[in-house]
């Protein structure tokens, strides 16, 4: 048949073979993000320029929000000064951290930020924020079994706060309680340092049976690569490096990048769906899709399995068919997961998806080529080797240095402050002080949220951890999530080592014994030499703190650019620690709920 | 009394989970060929004087700040 | 022989696990039902549990409602199997046309999540029976689409033949017409309910356990029967 | 391909928080003079096969069944 200008005019797909004839063909390399060292270091690994498709590739897998670049030589402290402990079943480097809590189970758990999404779009913002942490649990082979958030915005008279607040609390409560789990706990605090920087840290704990711990690797010749889950569409397409590592200004603010939006009920049908895969033992390997979708599953499994894989970006299944396979490589698409599955599995596989109307797709195979190989109409449009982009990222040793105004500001200290001296004073300090935002009761947020679900916690809001119960019991766990912007700006590192006292404290005051930490380090601009020494210092705090404790650090989440202009937001380290408890129903509450007992004070 | 209708749709581009939700229920209940579900808002406002270029500029307005998302969402409104 | 209890898995239900521990807590035996099943597995009774079916697409219940046990479902119903719905489960039961009225958004168009003060205004339904009348009971609410509304004459109707399960005390969480929080059929074997006796069976993960006689009621049913 | 448009709305005598919520942020945000919001939903149906007589039956039917509750909602459907 021949059609006469009915097919719209698209630019012809950019191949391998392409490339390698038009090795001075100009790609927007800089547009999206990558500056040119970078991308000569791309030509040099490929011995050619990179088609669009592998630039796509490595601009998001090489953006710091997927390559922690700035941050990586600070957080290997993590690792140097960690803790011996037995219980340390996954370290950091996999999705989230596993630990050994007894009895034949481990827990999984993780923090992670989505913090410049949550301020252009509040709801969805912080809906997949909860969404994708939720999926890193899943994708351990845990079942999630509660979920907990720490936020920060603005002066609460500020005009801006009030549509921010309620569109991420919405998005917490609307995306968590559609999933079924129970909110256990978090922080609200406001600071006019937060006002167009918000934070939004979403922390998902999950449990499982140690050996039934999933990877992400793509590990056996010949095994199918299966994307299972929504349709990919057009979400946050250059997402991950445009939304999450540019400093935010007026100019992204007015092009609206497109956002992602969240489908909860795709999760949960998603999370059952998984839990009887894993339970029928269908996957050598298995990823979640974040910010870098197909990009990062693809080479982060192929990376870390037998080193090859081919897939067919045809077989992709599209939301809106006019995707170029770039957009596709990058779309941030929600409730999407990858699987790896042995031939014999896969039937099994496809029909426990169709039981729970999960969309799943074969679109490739592992390879022993240590290519990552995917064609697109025919062509071959990428060809690497997957570790470059997975793990060999650049890595900076971003100057730093102590900000110039910190003596001043430590100077500045309480002693100059008034004090209350008569009854009326303190009265009205007191008065103030229960009357202060920061302080004032949170429940108009809490109630939003289902901290019931499940029928497992046994303490969440208002006390100091949230704290379920595993297994039939009495066994259980206890989390909670602590950080100060305020006293980590005046000493990063005593800040962050105040953060984590103080969740430890708040996990040990319910009765559990702190067994781990996860953190999510919320900092401005890595390129501000003075961003970038509180950025060391509190890693160093913390790490120091961790090895004093005896708590390993089991994974967590680094998020710079949280400034307006050049100013930057508080250093705001939020420290998560878990604990175990033998036996929940122990546990200490914070209410006095038995009358005659002693009161004592602990301490200085 | 001038009286308007704000018609509030997702972007085509944004995913449509409620439209979608539908999309696949109805071919369950016998309802086979349908090819497409969107679900947006519709409003209707009722204001104080007549229906003139003022007020249309008025309801466009309150369109822009309150009743249509402008990250993920397009309105189109009409005096009835 | 211990009673069956069947409780319902749509795609999205949540708090099927939960309905069906507080069935054995109550000595009984819980038997998963699959929505898309058409066998009732021989159960003596169902429960239609809470969460967020079909995602609360459209509205909350309306797609459930046309899962293929849901016809089964209807028949037995009709047939004075004892049936509750919670939460979700009642908002599938009034879409299914089996009780009257409607749930729709709260007022305070918020989710509301708290330990609820109900009284209990009927003690004579299936579901009921191991209360006194009168008696006040604190459960958790927690929901987006619970406000319970319906005409003026099925309000009457309902008020009028005692059919009035449960009302809110102290506050009314999401604006429900007469406070009510539950309601039930002309025979009292259907109940529904908004807030969710199944997370209160147990002191150490609910308000109190003054839900679990909701449970033992259809146990006792059972028995009696 | 058919293409129809459904508008749900609350009946009248039933409370319609969402449109009063509208209604009462509109003065906050400058806007005075309005009288009365109503909040509904709009759903954009595509259909294959022409938009006969037929079509507009089987999409009659789908609102009928699914798209609105009778209970609480009217409906108004054409074809676009
Ligand atoms: N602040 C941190 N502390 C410890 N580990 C971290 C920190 N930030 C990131 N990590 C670890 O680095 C790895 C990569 O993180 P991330 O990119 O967030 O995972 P994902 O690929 O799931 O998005 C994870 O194992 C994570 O736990």
């Amino acid at each position: 048949m021949t059609t006469y200008g009915t097919e719209p005019v698209r630019p012809a797909v950019d191949t391998v073979a392409r490339a390698a004839e038009t090795p001075d063909a100009a790609l927007p390399y800089a547009e999206l993000g990558m500056n040119d060292e970078e991308y000569a270091r791309v030509q040099r690994i490929l011995g050619r320029r990179p088609t669009s498709a592998e630039l796509a590739i490595y601009s998001v897998m090489w953006s710091e929000h997927c390559s922690y670049k700035s941050s990586r030589v600070h957080l290997r402290k993590f690792g140097e000064k960690a803790p011996h402990s037995d219980a340390l079943l996954v370290g950091m480097g996999e999705n989230a951290g596993v630990v050994d809590v007894g009895n034949g189970w481990a827990v999984t758990f993780k923090i992670e930020s989505h913090n410049h999404p949550s301020y252009v779009e509040p709801y969805q913002g912080a809906a997949t924020g909860v969404g994708g942490i939720v999926r890193d649990i899943l994708s351990m082979g845990a079942r999630p079994v509660a979920v907990m958030d720490s936020l920060r915005f603005g002066a609460p008279d500020a005009p801006d706060t009030r549509r921010v607040l309620d569109g991420v609390v919405r998005g917490v409560g609307g995306y968590g309680n559609c999933l079924g789990l129970p909110n256990i706990g978090g922080e609200i605090v406001f600071d006019a340092c937060y006002g167009a920087n918000p934070l939004v840290n979403a922390l998902c704990v999950g449990v499982l049976k140690p050996e039934g711990i999933k990877r992400a690797t793509a590990p056996g010749p010949g095994n199918q690569v299966i994307l299972f889950g929504a349709g990919t569409g057009p979400d946050g397409i250059g997402g991950a490096s445009v939304l999450a590592s540019a400093t935010f200004d007026e100019a992204s603010h007015q092009k609206r990048p497109s956002v992602q939006v969240g489908d909860p009920f795709m999760e949960k049908l998603l999370t059952e769906c998984c839990m009887e895969i894993f339970a029928e033992d269908l996957v050598v390997g298995i990823q979640d899709l974040g910010a870098a979708g197909v990009s990062c599953a693809t080479t982060e499994l192929a990376a870390a399995g037998t080193g090859g894989m081919d897939v067919n970006l045809d077989l992709v299944p599209l939301r809106d068919p006019t995707l170029r396979p770039e957009e596709i490589l990058m779309s941030e698409s929600q409730e999407r997961m990858m699987a790896v599955v042995e031939p014999a599995k896969v039937a099994r596989f496809l029909e426990l998806c169709k039981r729970w109307d999960v969309p799943a797709t074969v679109i490739g195979a592992v390879t022993d080529t240590g290519r990552l190989r995917m064609t697109w109409r025919g062509e071959t449009i990428v060809d690497i080797p997957p570790g470059t982009a997975a793990d060999e990222g650049p890595v900076y040793e971003r100057p730093y240095e102590r900000p110039a105004d910190l003596d001043q500001l430590q100077a500045d200290g309480p002693d100059r402050l008034p004090r209350p001296s008569t009854p009326e004073q303190l009265r009205d300090t007191v008065m103030w002080l229960a009357g202060a935002p920061n302080l004032a009761d949170k429940s108009f947020v809490t109630s939003q949220y289902d901290k019931y679900v499940q029928g497992n916690t046994v303490l969440a809001m208002p006390d100091d951890a949230g704290v379920v119960r595993i297994g039939d019991g009495p066994q259980g766990i206890a989390i909670a999530t602590d950080g100060n912007g305020r006293y980590a700006r005046l000493d990063p590192y005593a800040g962050a080592q105040l953060a984590l006292s103080e969740a430890y404290r708040n996990v040990a005051a319910t009765g559990a014994r702190p067994l781990a930490v996860t953190n999510c380090l919320n900092f401005g601009s890595p390129e501000d030499p003075g961003v970038m020494w509180q950025f060391a210092q509190a890693v160093e705090g913390l790490a120091d703190a961790c090895q004093t404790l005896g708590v390993p650090v089991t994974g967590g989440n680094v998020s710079f650019y949280n400034q307006t202009g050049t100013t930057p937001i508080n250093p705001t380290p939020v420290i998560g620690v878990l604990g175990v408890h033998d036996d929940v129903t122990r546990r200490i509450q914070i209410s006095f709920n038995v009358e005659g007992m002693s009161l004592l004070l602990l301490g200085e | 009394m001038a009286r308007f209708v704000v018609e509030v749709m997702l972007k085509p581009e944004i995913l449509d989970s409620q439209g979608q939700a539908v999309a696949r229920a109805l071919p369950r209940l016998g309802f086979e060929g349908v090819t497409g579900v969107r679900q947006g808002k519709r409003f209707e406002i009722e204001l104080e004087g007549p229906a003139d270029e003022a007020a249309t500029e008025r309801v466009r307005k309150m369109a822009e700040t309150l009743l249509a998302n402008p990250v993920i969402e397009t309105f189109e409104l009409r005096a009835e | 022989m211990t009673a069956r209890v069947g409780v319902i898995t749509f795609p999205g239900s949540l708090d099927d696990r939960d309905a069906a521990r507080a069935v054995r807590l109550a000595g009984a035996e819980p038997v998963p039902l699959w929505h898309a099943a058409t066998e009732l597995r021989e159960v003596d009774a169902v429960i239609l549990p809470g969460g967020f079916s079909y995602g609360d697409y459209l509205r909350a219940g309306a797609i459930a409602r046309f899962a293929p046990l849901m016809e089964r479902l209807a028949d037995a119903a009709r047939g004075g199997m004892p049936v509750l719905g919670i939460c979700n489960g009642f908002q599938v039961l009034c879409e299914s046309h089996l009780l009257p009225g409607a749930l729709t958004r709260n007022a305070s168009l918020h989710f509301v999540c708290r330990a609820q003060r109900l009284r209990v205004e009927n003690a004579k339904t299936d579901w009921t029976r191991s209360y006194e009348e009168g008696q006040e009971i604190v459960i958790p609410i927690k929901n987006i689409d619970g406000c319970f509304i319906a005409d003026p004459e099925t309000l009457e109707e309902l008020e009028s033949s005692g059919r009035v399960v449960a009302r809110y005390v102290d506050v009314n969480p999401n604006g429900s017409l007469a406070d009510i929080a539950g309601i039930c059929n002309e025979a009292g074997n259907v109940v529904g309910l908004m807030p969710h006796p199944e997370h209160a069976v147990e002191a150490l993960t609910g308000p109190s356990s003054e839900g679990l006689g909701f449970f033992t009621s259809v146990v006792q049913r059972m028995v009696s029967a």
